[in-house]
């Protein structure tokens, strides 16, 4: 049969999970380290999936519950009908950012994406210091882990300067491509 | 030019909601050769029988097809119909328009199209179809009951009881399988081994059964009504004609740690054993694997004890052969073991069980006599926590199906739980409890409500040990979710039942089919529910699905009862669909060159040599013939027969070659 | 599918044992499993009974593509059916390749009582392959030869 | 032997010492780590949560230049990058997948590459030399921390077991140690979350230091570099909610061997971690 569910057939074409496999075990919010953070953990978060109604779906792109989830892929080890929940969570944080639902635990969580990335844009290569300044800039944490940055520096953990990939143009076309690219986004 | 009368059923509207019926018999009737052809809403029913019937009758037809369901459901209820009208019933085949088009299509053109091709096919076929008669067999009244549970144990006293013959073979040194590790059954909470151990020795008593323990089926042959089975009676090592069961051997035997496997590897056995006491036939068989004299030889410490010398060390396994006209198969099943949960601690922990594990914990004839007592330090458990569908509806883990008795014996076990330790919490964790049957659901209640048993909807993600404590990770669905962690001195889990090992290659032995979880299959679903697709041979119990004590004594009965009305007959009327060869007149007298490719090719060894011989009796030549009481219609030969002189009655070279064209020409 | 195939309907007979494969069919309907319409079944006691000319035969008759399918080894109704027939088929599958026969158009396959599913696979991916093949036209070469042998049912 | 090597961007930074110690028992047990040229980050988690192609796309072009530079197989010591790229391997057996992201990258790739992690590269090529060559037996009572990167998802890693798995168990035991029998094995450490919401790491670190000190180990071996980073230099927030501060100190599989091996505590990099390491 068709599955003429927008929001469930959706998520079927895009990360070929079928909602209808959940049968509300709750193996997976059993096993889950943030479910107690959580709006609703995942086996409930799930079920709102299956309701297939805009009300619960708009619900889950506004939870905290899609950043909260770590990929820590317990649920989907231990899952009897093998749902892989992290790929759906990888999916609604997606269609939470295109659609600026953010909930605002997810936003220092989503400004350290963003510097992590374009920490890469640029280098090809993680630039930690720069990663750290960006993420303070855009969360505005200023003060966060200044003690930690000397001492990394003593240990000789943090490279003052980036290093640098020789082909940068080609990781640009890569981000250019993707993320920085409107289209290529899920609708 | 034959007189071919159709009849499409609609079937309800399993058939003509996606083929247009009533076009399948107008198109049909232009075809040359079919004099008749109607359609029908229910061409199996009363009315429908009678318009087949009539049709015969008034326009002469000497040939049927019926375009309905698949012929493996009705073929011999149309085949008989005609028969009452006078028609041959070999003379009737069957189009199957449900199961092969029906339901496996949408509706449309190309549907009904199809339908229609299917029904011409069988139309070519049946105008060559020839009118046969059945072949008479007799019948070898004695029937082989394989494995000693409660299944086998039914069926072979229903059977006896009868007066007919019956011959119980079990692999154990006892009967009373699974049954017999029970402590108590629900719903009535009564004893296992009180209702049970009265039914075993009426088995070893009875003067219609005899009795192989130690004994497996080695092969077999032949068919309905005429089975040979080759029996291995495994060494006991121990002459049971001398021995007394005095039970003086075991209790000396140095081998004293063995995991015993009737108290599920709780207690221990020695070599020399009585799996338990009220074993049938109470006297031991010696474990080569363990014992101290096969291992490393020496010892024979029992055989100094053996006030009678029963001790026999050279003895052998001993093949008998027995004919046998039909066959019960009660193997039964077995659960999966705590070491098959890597969550749960890949089996580990010692205070994590198994369902059954947990019966014979609660058995006053198990190691703790009865006391629910930790393996690992003999303590009583305090909190308990059931976990149901371990593994059960977990297509992860190659188990989608549902094992049926598990919700059932997870609340007897909280029940038996709470009545013997007054002050202990017990959790049960459920995704739902499945109590259909008479007084289920009312006995869970009694669990939840009486006994206080504590019920969480939700899977346990895992369980680990710490401080002595095995502490138990869920959650409470019905909570929104809510994370429950409970710090349990014992967890149960309710293993799947799965298929008894060997499950697979016995079924090869005996020519039946299994299903991808080596449960064997019944003939039909609804309607043949203990016979298999090998006539002859019947199923009961768990060896075609898990199931509960009372499920499996009906069908043992039900199995029972077909093997009596099979015996109530002198002979056995079988289908003449078998081979022949072609005869023809002199001076050729057949087709048949005598290469006897055919006799190699035989699985029955059906073929045998005939001497056609002129008149002086001098031998003109030799060519094959087919024994019609052992052929059973395969039609290897057939394929491998250079000059086609052997054919087969009702798949004939030149029946096949018509429905392949009449597929192909248009 | 695509689309400039997707008029090409192609014919396609499948050559079944009655115990595992025709049962196995039966359960694909019960369990109202879809799959093409091209595929039609012709039942035989076994694929022991199989006899390789009729698939020349069908060939010969048009057939685009043709199903053989029984019990899978050691399940076989009759003991051995299924065994003679795939050392017929290995050998078989020589004589086709000899005669230039494209042997991709024959799909040889186990499917027993309880593989419903598997049936339905089996079929539409048959369909599909053939369909990519087209039509079978050069069945006039195994039909002159069949002449020669001057054989028929 | 030679042996491709993707170091990965946390092994030139914030844990280099892994990268020291990598480098050092490989030479100690002859095996020549070739670097992948112009390697590229592989997008960790920040690139599968944002987009998915481009968390397909980065891994890829690092597959494509190891190939392209005759590889045939890399080591990934880094969990995180061993992840990501063995998942990419496997979601570009999809051919359109692979179809969209070879056009991103502009490059050729075949997929036949044999990615493995630090405790493979052991397995494989040098159980027997370790044994042959320990020096100063590792003899301690340790808790292994597998995390969640190395060992899930098992259909894709197909890398010890997925629940208690052992190889970096056997690999102690192996070198004289003595590993534990634990409950937080494969319980995630939060290290996604070490900038972006420490809380919470400190919460979920605490957790697994917790239990390893309760069963008493002397330290946590860990062949994550994230896991190690969390452990190590987030001790302070996590001490903050345990009852107890806790001063186990957290080294790398490689720098447990190392030391086995009898390689210098400076060349295995253990003076760079924030908890001292005396062992």
């Amino acid at each position: 049969m068709e599955n003429n569910n927008k929001i469930s057939g959706d998520l079927l074409l895009h990360t070929s999970v079928d909602v209808a496999r959940c049968y509300q075990c709750g193996k997976c919010t059993a096993g889950c380290v943030l479910a107690s953070e959580m709006n609703f953990p995942p086996s409930y978060l799930m079920r709102l999936l299956q309701t297939g109604t805009e009300e619960n779906y708009e619900r889950i792109l506004r939870s905290n519950t899609i950043w909260l989830c770590l990929n820590c892929e317990n649920c989907l080890g231990r899952c009897p009908m093998e749902i892989d929940i992290p790929k759906v969570m990888d999916y609604l944080r997606e269609q939470s950012l295109n659609s600026n639902k953010l909930h605002p635990d997810a936003k220092p969580i989503v400004s350290f994406h963003k510097s992590f990335l374009d920490s890469i844009k640029y280098t090809g290569r993680l630039y930690e210091v720069g990663l750290i300044a960006g993420f303070k800039a855009r969360s505005f944490r200023l003060t966060q882990d200044l003690k930690l940055a000397p001492k990394m520096y003593l240990n000789g953990k943090l490279n003052l300067m980036p290093e640098m990939i020789k082909d940068r143009k080609g990781i640009g076309e890569i981000f250019a491509k993707t993320i920085d690219n409107p289209k290529t986004k899920h609708k | 030019m034959s007189k071919i009368g159709v009849f499409i059923c609609h079937c309800g509207e399993n058939i003509s909601a996606t083929v247009d019926c009533e076009r399948v018999a107008q198109e049909i009737r232009k075809v040359e050769g079919v004099e008749y052809a109607i359609d029908y809403k229910y061409m199996c029913s009363d009315p429908g029988q009678t318009l087949i019937k009539d049709a015969i009758r008034e326009h002469h037809l000497d040939g049927v097809v019926v375009g309905s369901c698949s012929p493996r459901m009705h073929e011999p209820t149309f085949r008989k119909a005609c028969a009452e009208a006078g028609l041959n019933p070999f003379l009737c085949e069957m189009a199957n328009l449900r199961e092969h088009c029906s339901w496996v299509h949408e509706k449309g053109e190309a549907t009904t199209e199809k339908a229609f091709d299917l029904v011409k096919m069988l139309v070519e076929k049946v105008k060559r179809n020839k009118p046969l008669d059945s072949i008479k067999v007799p019948i070898t009244k004695k029937a082989l009951v394989i494995g000693g549970g409660i299944a086998g144990i039914q069926a072979s006293l229903d059977i006896a009881n009868t007066g007919h013959q019956v011959i119980l073979i079990e692999k154990d040194p006892s009967i009373g399988g699974h049954m017999s590790q029970l402590s108590e059954t629900f719903p009535t909470l009564d004893c296992s081994q009180c209702i049970l151990t009265p039914r075993m020795v009426e088995v070893a008593q009875h003067p219609n059964i005899t009795l192989y323990t130690y004994a497996e089926l080695d092969s077999l042959e032949g068919f309905i009504g005429n089975f040979t089975a080759k029996i291995r009676l495994k060494a006991k090592s121990v002459d049971h004609k001398k021995c007394t069961g005095c039970g003086a051997c075991f209790q000396k035997c140095p081998q004293k740690r063995i995991p015993s496997e009737f108290n599920a590897g709780l207690g221990n056995r020695t070599a020399i054993y009585v799996p338990f006491p009220q074993a049938v036939p109470n006297k031991p068989v010696i474990d080569r694997e363990h014992c101290n004299y096969y291992k490393r030889g020496k010892c024979k410490i029992c055989e100094a004890t053996c006030p009678t010398g029963a001790i026999e060390w050279d003895k052998e396994d001993e093949i008998i052969t027995e004919q046998v006209g039909a066959i019960v198969v009660t193997t039964g099943f077995n659960v999966k073991g705590a070491d098959f949960f890597p969550e749960y601690g890949y089996g580990k922990y010692k205070d994590v069980l198994t369902g059954l594990q947990f019966e014979r914990l609660a058995s006053a004839s198990g190691p703790t006599l009865g006391e629910i007592r930790r393996p690992s330090d003999g303590t009583i458990p305090k909190k308990i926590v059931f976990i149901a569908c371990a593994g059960s509806r977990d297509p992860a883990k190659g188990i989608p199906y549902c094992s049926k008795i598990c919700c059932m014996y997870t609340a007897k076990h909280a029940m038996l739980y709470q009545h013997k330790v007054h002050d202990g919490e017990s959790t049960v964790f459920y995704m739902d409890i499945r109590a259909g049957g008479k007084n289920y659901e009312e006995f869970v209640r009694r669990a939840i409500e009486e006994d206080h048993v504590n019920y969480v909807r939700g899977r346990v993600a895992r369980v680990y040990e710490k401080d002595g404590k095995l502490i138990v990770k869920g959650v409470d669905t019905l909570l929104s979710g809510q994370q429950v962690e409970i710090e349990a001195d014992m967890v149960v889990l309710a293993t799947a039942g799965v298929s008894n090992c060997g499950a697979e290659q016995l079924a090869q032995k005996m020519h039946i089919s299994y299903d991808p979880y080596h449960f064997f299959a019944e003939a039909h679903p609804k309607l043949k529910p203990v016979e298999t697709n090998t006539a002859g041979i019947f199923l009961a119990g768990a060896c075609q699905a898990p199931k509960d004590i009372p499920e499996t004594v009906g069908m043992a009965s039900g199995a029972a009862v077909k093997v009596a009305g099979l015996f109530s007959n002198n002979e056995l009327v079988r289908e003449p669909l078998i081979a022949v060869v072609n005869r023809c007149a002199p001076p050729q007298f057949s087709t048949c060159v005598g290469c006897f490719m055919c006799q190699t090719a035989c699985p029955y060894n059906a073929i045998e040599r005939e001497e056609i011989k002129g008149r002086d009796g001098k031998v003109i030549k030799t060519v094959a013939k087919v024994n019609p009481g052992l052929c059973q219609g395969c039609g290897t030969c057939v394929a491998f027969c250079r000059s086609k002189s052997i054919d087969i009655q009702g798949y004939s070279n030149e029946q096949m070659f018509a429905e392949v064209m009449s597929l192909l020409n248009h | 599918m695509n689309n400039n195939n997707s008029e090409f309907e192609p014919k396609i007979v499948a050559f079944v044992c009655n115990w595992c494969t025709y049962a196995g069919a039966d359960l694909t309907g019960t369990s109202r499993l879809k799959y093409a319409t091209n595929v039609k079944i012709v039942r035989f006691p076994c694929t022991g009974r199989i006899d390789f000319m009729l698939l020349l035969k069908a060939f010969a008759q048009g057939a685009d593509g043709v199903i053989v399918s029984g019990c899978h080894p050691n399940d076989c109704h009759y003991t051995s059916g299924n065994f003679h027939a795939r050392r017929r088929w290995i050998t078989f599958r020589g004589l086709l390749d000899f005669m230039g026969i494209d042997i991709r158009r024959i799909q040889y396959s186990w499917v027993s009582a309880a593989e419903g599913a598997k049936w339905a696979d089996i079929v539409n991916t048959t369909v599909a392959n053939i369909r990519e093949l087209g039509p079978y036209t050069e069945y006039q070469k195994v039909a002159e030869y069949l002449d020669k042998e001057e054989y028929n049912g | 032997m030679k042996i491709g090597f993707y170091p990965g961007c946390s092994l030139k930074g914030s844990s280099r010492e892994y990268n020291e110690s990598v480098v050092a028992i490989a030479k100690a047990l002859d095996i020549e780590l070739v670097e992948i040229k112009d390697w590229n980050c592989c997008g960790a988690t920040a690139a599968h949560s944002m987009n998915e192609e481009l968390s397909l796309s980065l891994p890829a072009r690092i597959l494509a230049l190891a190939e392209a530079q005759g590889l045939k197989e890399v080591v990934v010591p880094c969990a995180a990058c061993y992840n990501r790229l063995m998942v990419t391997q496997h979601e570009l057996k999809d051919d359109n997948k692979r179809g969209r992201v070879t056009d991103i990258i502009k490059m050729s790739y075949s997929g036949d590459l044999k990615i493995i992690n630090v405790l493979q590269m052991l397995e494989t090529y040098a159980m027997d030399k370790i044994q042959a060559k320990v020096t100063k037996p590792f003899a301690h009572k340790v808790a292994c921390y597998y995390g969640c990167l190395l060992i899930r998802p098992h259909k894709i890693l197909q890398f010890d077991r997925v629940e208690d798995p052992q190889s970096m168990d056997t690999m102690i035991k192996l070198i004289g140690g003595n590993p534990i029998d634990w409950a937080f094995k494969t319980e995630c450490c939060g290290a996604g979350f070490s900038v972006s919401r420490t809380d919470l790491v400190a919460k979920l670190s605490g957790n697994i230091l917790q239990d390893a000190a309760d069963r008493s180990a002397e330290a946590i071996i860990v062949a994550c570099p994230m896991c190690q980073s969390n452990l190590d230099m987030r001790r302070g927030a996590i001490n903050e909610t345990l009852s107890k501060p806790s001063d186990i100190p957290v080294l790398f599989i490689t720098q447990a061997i190392g030391l086995a091996l009898g390689v210098s505590p400076k060349e295995l990099g253990l003076e760079r971690h924030f908890v001292t390491v005396k062992l």
